[in-house]
């Protein structure tokens, strides 16, 4: 399979123009608005694959993802390292589609008792406290652009191991994107384990 | 073998109630446009109930009938799509891959059932309608063709259970939103390729028709046509 | 003392041109060595019938081969490298592939038509050694290149006496 | 610049700052702890009870974990919770048998609504100014209960009036209690569509008054007078489910189905034979039918027994009512009648049925009679194929039923009913009742009211307090449907989800006011929540049927939570247990409006999609084109084609239809179903304040009617009033779903 | 009667180049204002989506690709016509070519940017280029968009350079007149054209094999414009007819889009001297053919439906006899064939003015019938249910009138670029061959417009 990327160079040709417009509209078009699209008038962020900046469609053109930051500094390679499996904390992921990520009473089960004078652990404490959740930043995931269904489980079932898609997690403190999720990176690995390829496996 | 899913469509069982079409909106994730764009003609009812009145008061009849995507065998919207966004599943279903869809709107203009529906915005749900999107469906976004997948989320998700139980896919076990909402089961889901399958039996009986069967275009829906009453004798 | 590049006259008519290419014809300058420019193609006259006929249509047509069978492979390429999955649906038609050959095979035709004009003219060549601007004003340049300085004398009589209007020594380098 | 520009322009700013903020805590809403630990991803089906309509059909609620935006302790933020995602048919349920109609499908936006009431309001400027207050739960129960507290020592004592949509099991209780406990005090049902006129017809002919439910999957020949079985009377996915069985589900048995209406409902669509009849003939046809099968001997006269007796001259063999007698005033051929009678009576089982426009007029009442002694007479009540009681619910249904709210209405303003506060629960009476019936005008004399509105409808807009109830799906809920499936069934169904906003299940408020009075209302309602009151419903049941499988109360409680209900496997129908009553007169429909002035006949009708309006605000609904006029987020007016050309009216032309209480505009349909001399308009649509999507659209047909009600009951004619139109000279685009009217040929042999 | 030198033509051809008049400045201001507006309209169709175009269901296309099919179609001005005239080395050609080039080579850019305006998701156009990517997907080659996207790139280079090899010469003249940073321009762009005879062979064999190649391209091109709509089931598109149908319809557009042209730059660039009226008159005979040809398909067409007398088709063929699309069809073939004829075949009315005249109304004419073979079809497919209308916004209105300045503004331009006649072919033919007329003022004629 060709690795060659010809698409990304045809991209930046063609953002040239989508800036130069994105620009434009932002500064003329937009108060002259036409009542179609007023009729659409503000779309609701959740579930809405649509880009309602310019900037966020081009950094989407261009597969430009923000580096996530986590709230607690969490190590995976320690919880691990004490014999923890994955799926202790990623309840689900074999039975469905998504893993849990758990909720700060999860964590504070251990907690309560473990490391509690760490300062990290007490950040974790201090949400409790306050009756909130930590609000752990997404790691992997598909832009919604992609329209792709994954689903955990029937992988697991097929003994594909976690570190395959998401790197050695041992190795890591907190979870970076260390494996490129392109469809190039799917469809390789479907060929090899001789699965589907249909577009309508993972897109509908 | 693989599955060939086709359907069936009762017309003297179909009373026209509409419970397909408001089912389908809320499995599919399908927005509703609001009044101006629906005069523009821009709803989207990936099934519609076709209504055709005849004769004049009093003898007036009609007749209802749902008409969503065909699921062509011989589908004239697949070869006309430049980027196979439109295309043939290996279960015989006319995939739409949204991902692919640059928007050329060709399919449309070649479906002669105008089944296909075109996303002319980006979709809104003024809030929090949102969360009652159904997150096994992805939403589609501005400029990219949509139409009825027969369930596909549905059909995958029993494929998976049955896969991860290690046994064969029961007939009947997957049912579209449509079929599964239909009162009078004038809808019936299954595999064509299951000669015992009940939407076989029913697609090879003597009322099943298709629709503008002259164009060749091999739907996988078939219709029973109305039947009328025979009564007996002493009548 | 240095010798010049080449010896030119500059006539007025191609009447004149025509004689003035004889007389160095008579002169027995070899014609490899006489050079003409117009600012059009005097295709009667004999100073410009100096060029062998060209195979630029064979060319054309085997660019046009070589394009066709591209354009051929190109299409099957679909098949070949990249099977999507189509439900048993064909991929490819014989007649598609047809129009997509087609189409190459002319384009291969007109870039290598193009190609050897440019290759067999010499063109690009953006700075000749010998050009003069009264050529775009009308004029007949007929001159020999590095005339031997034997002959540079009546080479330039011959011209004046065939009626060049003017006759310039040009690029004298030793 | 305009709104909706800057609106625009602010959520591009809104969204690049979310877009800066993606993958950093720092700049996103915080999220609250979830109270519940869902597998994401993963589908949960709880049971449910569909509450669109009085059928009482038991679904099943897909479940899965979203992240909802909410505000818990005035802090907005993310909560992870469980979310109604999809509303199916329960397959265990004997009313639904896993199936849902349209209006049911889309209770998940009742939930979702943007526009729903979200915490308790008290009203500050003057009533119906729509300025409200929000004010904290727990004085918004205070005011309540000293409100009613004080009706107890205030002097004159001041009555309590309750008034309601069509209420059953323990709401039913606790409406009682409470009304019993305040002297002088009413409950008035304000539903348009009720079904009071079956029942009494019912009870008189057979002893049940229940509005009984026919065994269409059975039945070999259905005769529909009037009732849209298949749209929106009675219980309308049991009906469906067995139409359907009956036309193909029985093999080589196709069952015939006629209906007799003077417009072509969605149900007369699906009908093998359409006739047309005059309005309010229909009882006059019924006896017809029932002349000739007595005639022609096919059925015995006695069969028809008491049902019978109640009918003037049945025991003659109806001598009035020949076919030939008849035929002019019904409008149908005398032969038409006596080929129908014939077929009926040689295809057993048959049935007749009887509802909405037939039984909404001046003599509905004799209609339901007539067609109860039709039934009779075919034998086919109480028999499968026919119409069944089931056993056990007349306990329900005989319980007092409601005041009419004409009455209530008329008492309140001339101060014969000196009502001092007013309790609104899901009614819309302002909506639902005639302009003439002066409903407006009584509830401003009353001094509180108090709704429990869940969307600021018009009622809702007069009341003094609203305390916002929580969505079906979000409180406990419990019903025993009278109709539907001939089993006994008693259903019940825990939330499916938490409360997104800060409602409260209107019986769990109840109870708690009834706490804080005490006194004999407390005695009555000894429970603290609406789920112990189900509960101690199920174990009276317990008690009093047992149960096969549970061995104890609380056993067969939890099976009942889990699979909706509880039910009997077999149907349990009763036979007739009727006496009295003296035989009725033929009595000839009165219409108000001088034929001569108003030369139409008015019929509103139940829209298959807004029911009787109480879903208009659900854009599902608004955006689903109607099954026979295909028009989408609005109104129209069905004039017969010949009638349009005599008025030289074009499709879409506005149209202004005024009956001598009032008149409305609205534009017109040219509709090949309608008879020339009747004017027929969908209700629903008409709302002056019903949520962004349903205020201010279109036209309400109930607003002009005539205040004329069904001799022998208190129920609404609703079908008696007649219109004259006049064009307005302006045309209003209906809009439509579908483009033409006539098939192309290629479709017409299907 | 008198001859004009060598010289004087050089001069004379050059004028417009040199210098520039307020009222071209206006004009140019004025055009520019449109494109830019147009440009604008496109920017917040991308914006805001396809949906601020009149655009629906069921008529999925409308304007633009009207504009598209017009737009291909009108550039079969050029290449094939100057094409064909060569071939038959019809001498009377040799100021007609180059106009004529020039328009196809701006009418097929504009109408090639169309499938793209028209798009829903315009940024991805270029997943229509066959290239290899890691996701392991091709173009469908069976969709007759491909096929378009493949004609179309060639047609435009075989046109590109059909238009260009032919100025190197003259660049090489403007050189030698021009200085400063003209002149190198001018100079790069001649390539050093020196004007030996072996050029002047090479270059003119090159230009027949081109002219020979260019034709079966540009029927090709059309032909697979017409199969865009051919191949797909719908009411009067799925017919055989359609290709020849387009190609006659396109080379009728082209002959008229050059008349017009060549009647405006003979008033604007003064090139009375050259443009003259027999050119006018051989164009306007060949309008005519194309004029009758015309008619004769639509009859043939029309008949042919009529007679199948199809359900599906029937209803599309009468809401154009009689229907919604009445007005516009027979507007079509007033300004297509009642109006043209009459002018054309009558030899008094063959003036000038005359054939310009004929050659507007059948440039509105040829618009419009693209937009009737696509709407009406559209608009009531087989299932009565779904038929529907189609009502074009301000969008559409912007960028269509966008084109059109785009193209006069491109024109403008280019006349002060470059000689818009072929200055050497032109005294090629002054002696050439003795039967070859001398290029001569005649005063009687001069002032004919």
């Amino acid at each position: 399979m060709c690795r060659f990327r010809l698409s990304n160079y045809l991209r930046i040709a063609i953002a040239v123009g989508a800036v130069v417009l994105g620009l434009a509209i932002l500064q003329r078009v937009l108060p002259a608005q036409s009542a179609d699209t007023a009729a659409q008038g503000q779309s609701s962020d959740q579930f809405t694959p649509s880009h309602r900046t310019i900037s966020g469609a081009i950094r989407e053109f261009f597969y430009i993802r923000s580096k996530p930051v986590q709230p607690i500094a969490y190590t995976h390679k320690v919880h691990l390292g004490n014999g923890m499996q994955c799926t202790d904390c990623h309840v689900g992921v074999d039975q469905g589609p998504d893993a849990r990520i758990p909720s700060v009473n999860f964590c504070m089960t251990c907690h309560q008792v473990i490391a509690t004078d760490k300062p990290e652990i007490k950040k974790l404490a201090a949400y409790k406290a306050r009756g909130e959740d930590i609000p752990w930043q997404r790691v992997y995931g598909f832009e919604p652009e992609a329209h792709v269904k994954f689903n955990h489980a029937p992988h697991i079932r097929a003994g594909v191991d976690c570190s395959v898609c998401h790197g050695d997690m041992r190795q890591q403190t907190v979870a970076e994107r260390k494996v490129d999720h392109t469809m190039g990176f799917c469809i390789d690995c479907h060929k090899q384990k001789g699965a589907s390829v249909d577009c309508v496996t993972c897109h509908y | 073998m693989a599955h060939q899913w086709g359907m069936v469509i009762d017309l003297d069982r179909c009373t026209g109630c509409e419970a397909c079409v408001v089912a389908c909106h809320a499995e599919n994730n399908i927005s509703t446009v609001g009044e101006d764009q629906a005069r523009r003609s821009r709803a989207k009812h990936w099934i519609r109930v076709e209504r055709y009145y005849e004769g004049e008061f009093p003898d007036v009849q009609v007749k209802f009938m749902p008409v969503l995507c065909q699921q062509c065998d011989a589908a004239p919207c697949e070869p006309v799509c430049p980027t196979f966004a439109s295309y043939h599943t290996s279960e015989g279903l006319n995939g739409q891959i949204y991902n692919r869809c640059i928007g050329t709107r060709y399919c449309a203009n070649a479906c002669p059932y105008v089944v296909r529906y075109f996303n002319f915005f980006n979709p809104v749900w003024d809030k929090p309608l949102n969360l009652q999107l159904n997150p096994d469906v992805s939403v589609r976004e501005v400029g990219v063709m949509e139409k009825c997948t027969f369930c596909v989320q549905r059909i995958k998700a029993g494929e998976i259970k049955a896969e991860a139980e290690k046994r064969e896919l029961k007939d009947g076990e997957i049912q579209p939103a449509c079929v599964q909402s239909c009162a009078p089961r004038a809808m019936v889901f299954g595999d064509l390729n299951d000669p015992e399958s009940e939407v076989s039996r029913l697609a090879n009986s003597g009322r099943a028709t298709k629709l503008l069967a002259e164009l060749g275009t091999r739907p996988k829906v078939t219709y029973l046509q109305r039947d009328a009453w025979h009564g007996h004798e002493n009548a | 003392m240095a010798t010049p590049y080449a010896i030119y006259g500059l006539f007025p008519t191609p009447e004149t041109a025509e004689r003035g290419f004889n007389a160095l014809d008579r002169a027995g300058v070899s014609p490899s060595r006489i050079i003409v420019m117009a600012s059009e193609p005097f295709d009667e006259y004999a100073f410009s019938k100096m060029d062998h006929a060209t195979p630029m249509p064979y060319i054309a047509a085997l660019g046009g081969i070589v394009g066709g069978v591209g354009g051929f492979f190109l299409a099957r390429l679909t098949q070949e490298a990249y099977p999507i999955i189509t439900g048993g649906m064909p991929l490819l038609a014989a007649w598609p592939t047809g129009i997509v050959t087609y189409e190459l095979t002319m384009l291969g035709a007109v870039i290598t038509t193009i190609v050897t004009l440019l290759v067999t003219t010499k063109l690009p060549n953006w700075k000749s050694k010998l050009y003069d601007h009264e050529v775009s004003h009308g004029k007949i340049l007929i001159g020999v290149i590095e005339p031997s300085s034997a002959m540079r004398a009546e080479i330039e009589n011959r011209l004046r006496g065939a009626g060049a209007v003017k006759v310039k020594i040009t690029g004298g380098q030793s | 610049m305009e709104r909706r520009d800057f609106l625009k322009i602010s959520a591009i700013a809104g969204a690049t700052a979310a877009l800066e903020g993606c993958g950093n805590p720092d700049h996103q809403l915080i999220r609250f702890v979830p109270e519940e630990d869902l597998l994401p991803g993963i589908a949960t089906w709880k049971p449910s009870i569909c509450t669109q309509c009085p059928a009482g059909c038991g679904m099943m609620v897909r479940v899965m974990q979203g992240e909802a935006e909410v505000i818990r302790k005035g802090q907005l933020g993310l909560l992870k919770m469980g979310l109604a995602k999809k509303l199916e048919g329960n397959p265990a349920h004997p009313i639904s048998q896993g199936k849902l109609c349209p209006r049911g499908q889309a209770g998940l936006q009742v939930t979702y609504h943007p526009d729903r009431i979200k915490n308790p309001l008290v009203r500050e400027g003057a009533r119906g100014s729509g300025q409200f207050k929000e004010i904290g739960w727990d004085d918004a129960i205070k005011q309540l209960a000293s409100q009613l507290s004080t009706l107890h020592t205030s002097n004159p004592p001041g009555g309590l009036a309750f008034v309601t949509g069509p209420l059953r099991g323990q709401r039913k209780t606790i409406l009682d209690a409470f009304t019993t406990s305040f002297q002088g005090s009413y409950a008035v049902g304000a539903a348009f569509l009720d079904d009071s006129v079956a029942r009494a017809a019912n009870g008189a002919s057979f002893g049940h008054a229940a509005p009984g439910t026919v065994d269409l999957a059975n039945s070999n020949y259905v005769l529909s007078f009037g009732a849209d079985f298949l749209g929106t009377w009675n219980s309308p996915v049991a009906q469906n489910v067995g139409f359907g069985h009956m036309r193909k589900g029985r093999p080589g048995m196709r069952g015939k189905f006629v209906q007799f209406e003077p417009r072509i409902s969605q149900t007369g669509a699906s009908a093998d034979e359409f006739v047309a009849v005059q309005p309010g003939a229909e009882g006059v046809l019924a006896l017809a039918i029932a002349h000739v099968v007595i005639a022609e001997k096919r059925k015995p006269l006695a069969s028809a027994g008491h049902a019978g007796s109640l009918i003037d001259g049945w025991a003659q063999g109806l001598p009035d009512y020949a076919p030939e007698k008849v035929a002019a005033q019904t409008g149908v051929k005398a032969e038409t009648i006596a080929r129908i009678a014939r077929e009926a009576a040689s295809h057993d089982p048959a049935v007749a049925i009887i509802g909405d426009s037939a039984t909404a007029q001046t003599n509905g009442y004799f209609n339901a009679l007539a067609v109860n002694a039709l039934n009779a007479l075919l034998g086919s009540v109480g028999k499968p194929g026919g119409i069944l009681f089931g056993a056990g619910l007349n306990a329900q249904a005989s319980k007092s039923g409601p005041a009419s709210l004409e009455l209530f209405a008329s008492q309140v303003s001339s101060g014969a009913a000196p009502v001092k506060v007013l309790l609104v629960y899901n009614a819309n009476p302002i909506f639902s009742a005639p302009t003439a019936w002066g409903v407006r005008a009584a509830l401003d004399k009353i001094p509180f009211i108090a709704s429990f509105a869940s969307f600021m409808d018009e009622t809702a807009l007069l009341a003094d307090l609203i305390l916002p109830d929580s969505s079906p799906l979000e409180s406990w809920l419990d019903d025993v449907p009278p109709s539907g499936s001939a089993k006994f069934v008693m259903s019940v169904a825990p939330p499916a989800m938490a409360p997104l906003h800060d409602t409260r299940s209107a019986p769990d408020v109840l109870l708690d006011v009834a706490q804080r009075i005490g006194g004999d209302l407390a005695k009555a309602l000894p429970w603290k929540t609406y789920d112990e009151a189900i509960q101690a419903a199920f174990a009276a049941l317990y008690k009093e049927k047992g149960s096969k499988t549970a061995k104890d109360a609380d056993e067969f409680w939890s099976r009942a939570k889990d699979q909706g209900g509880w039910w009997t496997d077999e149907p349990s129908a009763t036979a007739n247990g009727a006496s009295g009553g003296r035989p009725i007169k033929a009595s000839a429909a009165q219409f108000d409006g001088e034929a001569s002035q108003y030369p139409f006949h008015f019929l509103p009708f139940a829209s298959q999609l807004f029911y009787d309006g109480s879903l208009a605000n659900l854009p599902w609904m608004q955006e689903a084109p109607d099954p026979l006029s295909t028009v989408m987020w609005g109104t129209w007016l069905e004039i017969n084609p010949r009638t349009a050309q005599k008025l030289n009216i074009q499709r879409g032309d506005l149209v202004e239809v005024s009956s001598p209480h009032g008149k409305l505009q609205a534009p017109a349909l040219i509709a090949p179903g309608v008879a020339p001399d009747v004017v027929a308009m969908p209700i629903g649509q008409g709302h002056e304040s019903y949520t962004r999507y349903a205020s201010g659209r279109g036209a309400n047909p109930i607003s002009i009617l005539a205040p004329a009600t069904v001799e022998g009951t208190g129920a609404l004619a609703w079908a008696a009033t007649r219109v004259k139109l006049s064009a307005v000279g302006r045309s209003a685009m209906i809009l439509f779903g579908g483009s033409l009217t006539e098939a192309s040929p290629e479709l017409k042999h299907r | 009667m008198a001859t004009k030198t060598p010289e004087q033509i050089t001069e004379d051809l050059m004028r417009p180049m040199w210098g520039l008049s307020g009222r071209y400045v206006l004009a140019v201001a004025f055009l520019a204002g449109v494109v830019v507006a147009a440009l604008c309209a496109f920017m917040w169709q991308v914006y805001a989506g396809l949906g601020v175009s009149g655009l629906r269901t069921p008529v999925f296309w409308g304007f633009y690709i009207t504009d598209f099919v017009f737009w291909i179609g009108l550039s079969h001005a050029g290449t094939l016509i100057s094409a064909i005239l060569r071939l038959a080395n019809a001498t009377w050609r040799r100021p007609v070519t180059r106009c004529a080039e020039v328009i196809t080579v701006f009418a097929l850019s504009i109408g090639a940017t169309f499938p793209i305006i028209h798009l829903g998701r315009p940024w991805l156009a270029f997943w229509l280029f066959p290239y290899p990517s890691e996701r392991g997907l091709w173009p469908n080659i069976r969709s007759p968009l491909l096929w378009d996207f493949f004609a179309i790139n060639t047609y435009l280079i075989s046109s590109v350079t059909f238009l260009l090899l032919p100025m190197i010469p003259d660049f090489a003249l403007i050189r030698d007149r021009a200085n400063g940073w003209k002149q190198k321009v001018y100079g790069a762009l001649s390539l050093g054209w020196t004007g030996t005879p072996r050029q002047w062979h090479r270059l003119e064999t090159a230009m027949h094999i081109m002219a020979i190649a260019v034709i079966p391209v540009a029927v090709s091109v059309h032909s697979i414009v017409s199969w865009d709509f051919a191949m797909a089931p719908v009411p009067m598109w799925h017919s055989t007819i359609f290709a020849p149908y387009f190609v006659a319809g396109a080379i009728f557009s082209g002959i008229a889009a050059l008349i017009l042209a060549m009647a405006l730059l003979r008033k604007f660039l003064h090139l009375e001297d050259y443009l003259l009226p027999i050119h006018f008159e051989n164009l306007g005979k060949l309008l005519l053919v194309m004029s009758l040809l015309w008619f004769y398909f639509v009859f043939a067409e029309r008949l042919t439906a009529w007679y199948g007398n199809e359900t599906g088709e029937m209803p599309v063929f009468w809401t154009t006899q009689h229907g919604t699309y009445a007005g516009l069809f027979w507007l079509m073939v007033f300004c297509n064939f009642l109006i043209p004829v009459p002018i054309l075949a009558i030899k008094k009315f063959r003036t000038i003015l005359g054939t310009a005249l004929a050659s507007f109304t059948v440039v509105i004419g040829m618009w419009l019938e693209r937009f009737l073979i696509i709407v009406p079809s559209l608009s009531h497919k087989y299932l009565t249910y779904s038929w529907g209308t189609y009502r074009p916004t301000w969008v559409e209105i912007t960028i269509t009138a966008g084109t059109f300045c785009a193209m006069a503004l491109l024109y403008m331009i280019f006349s002060k670029v470059v000689p818009l006649i072929s200055i050497w072919e032109l005294k090629a033919g002054l002696h050439a061959a003795p039967h070859t007329p001398r290029v001569v003022v005649e005063p009687s004629e001069a002032g004919a417009d």
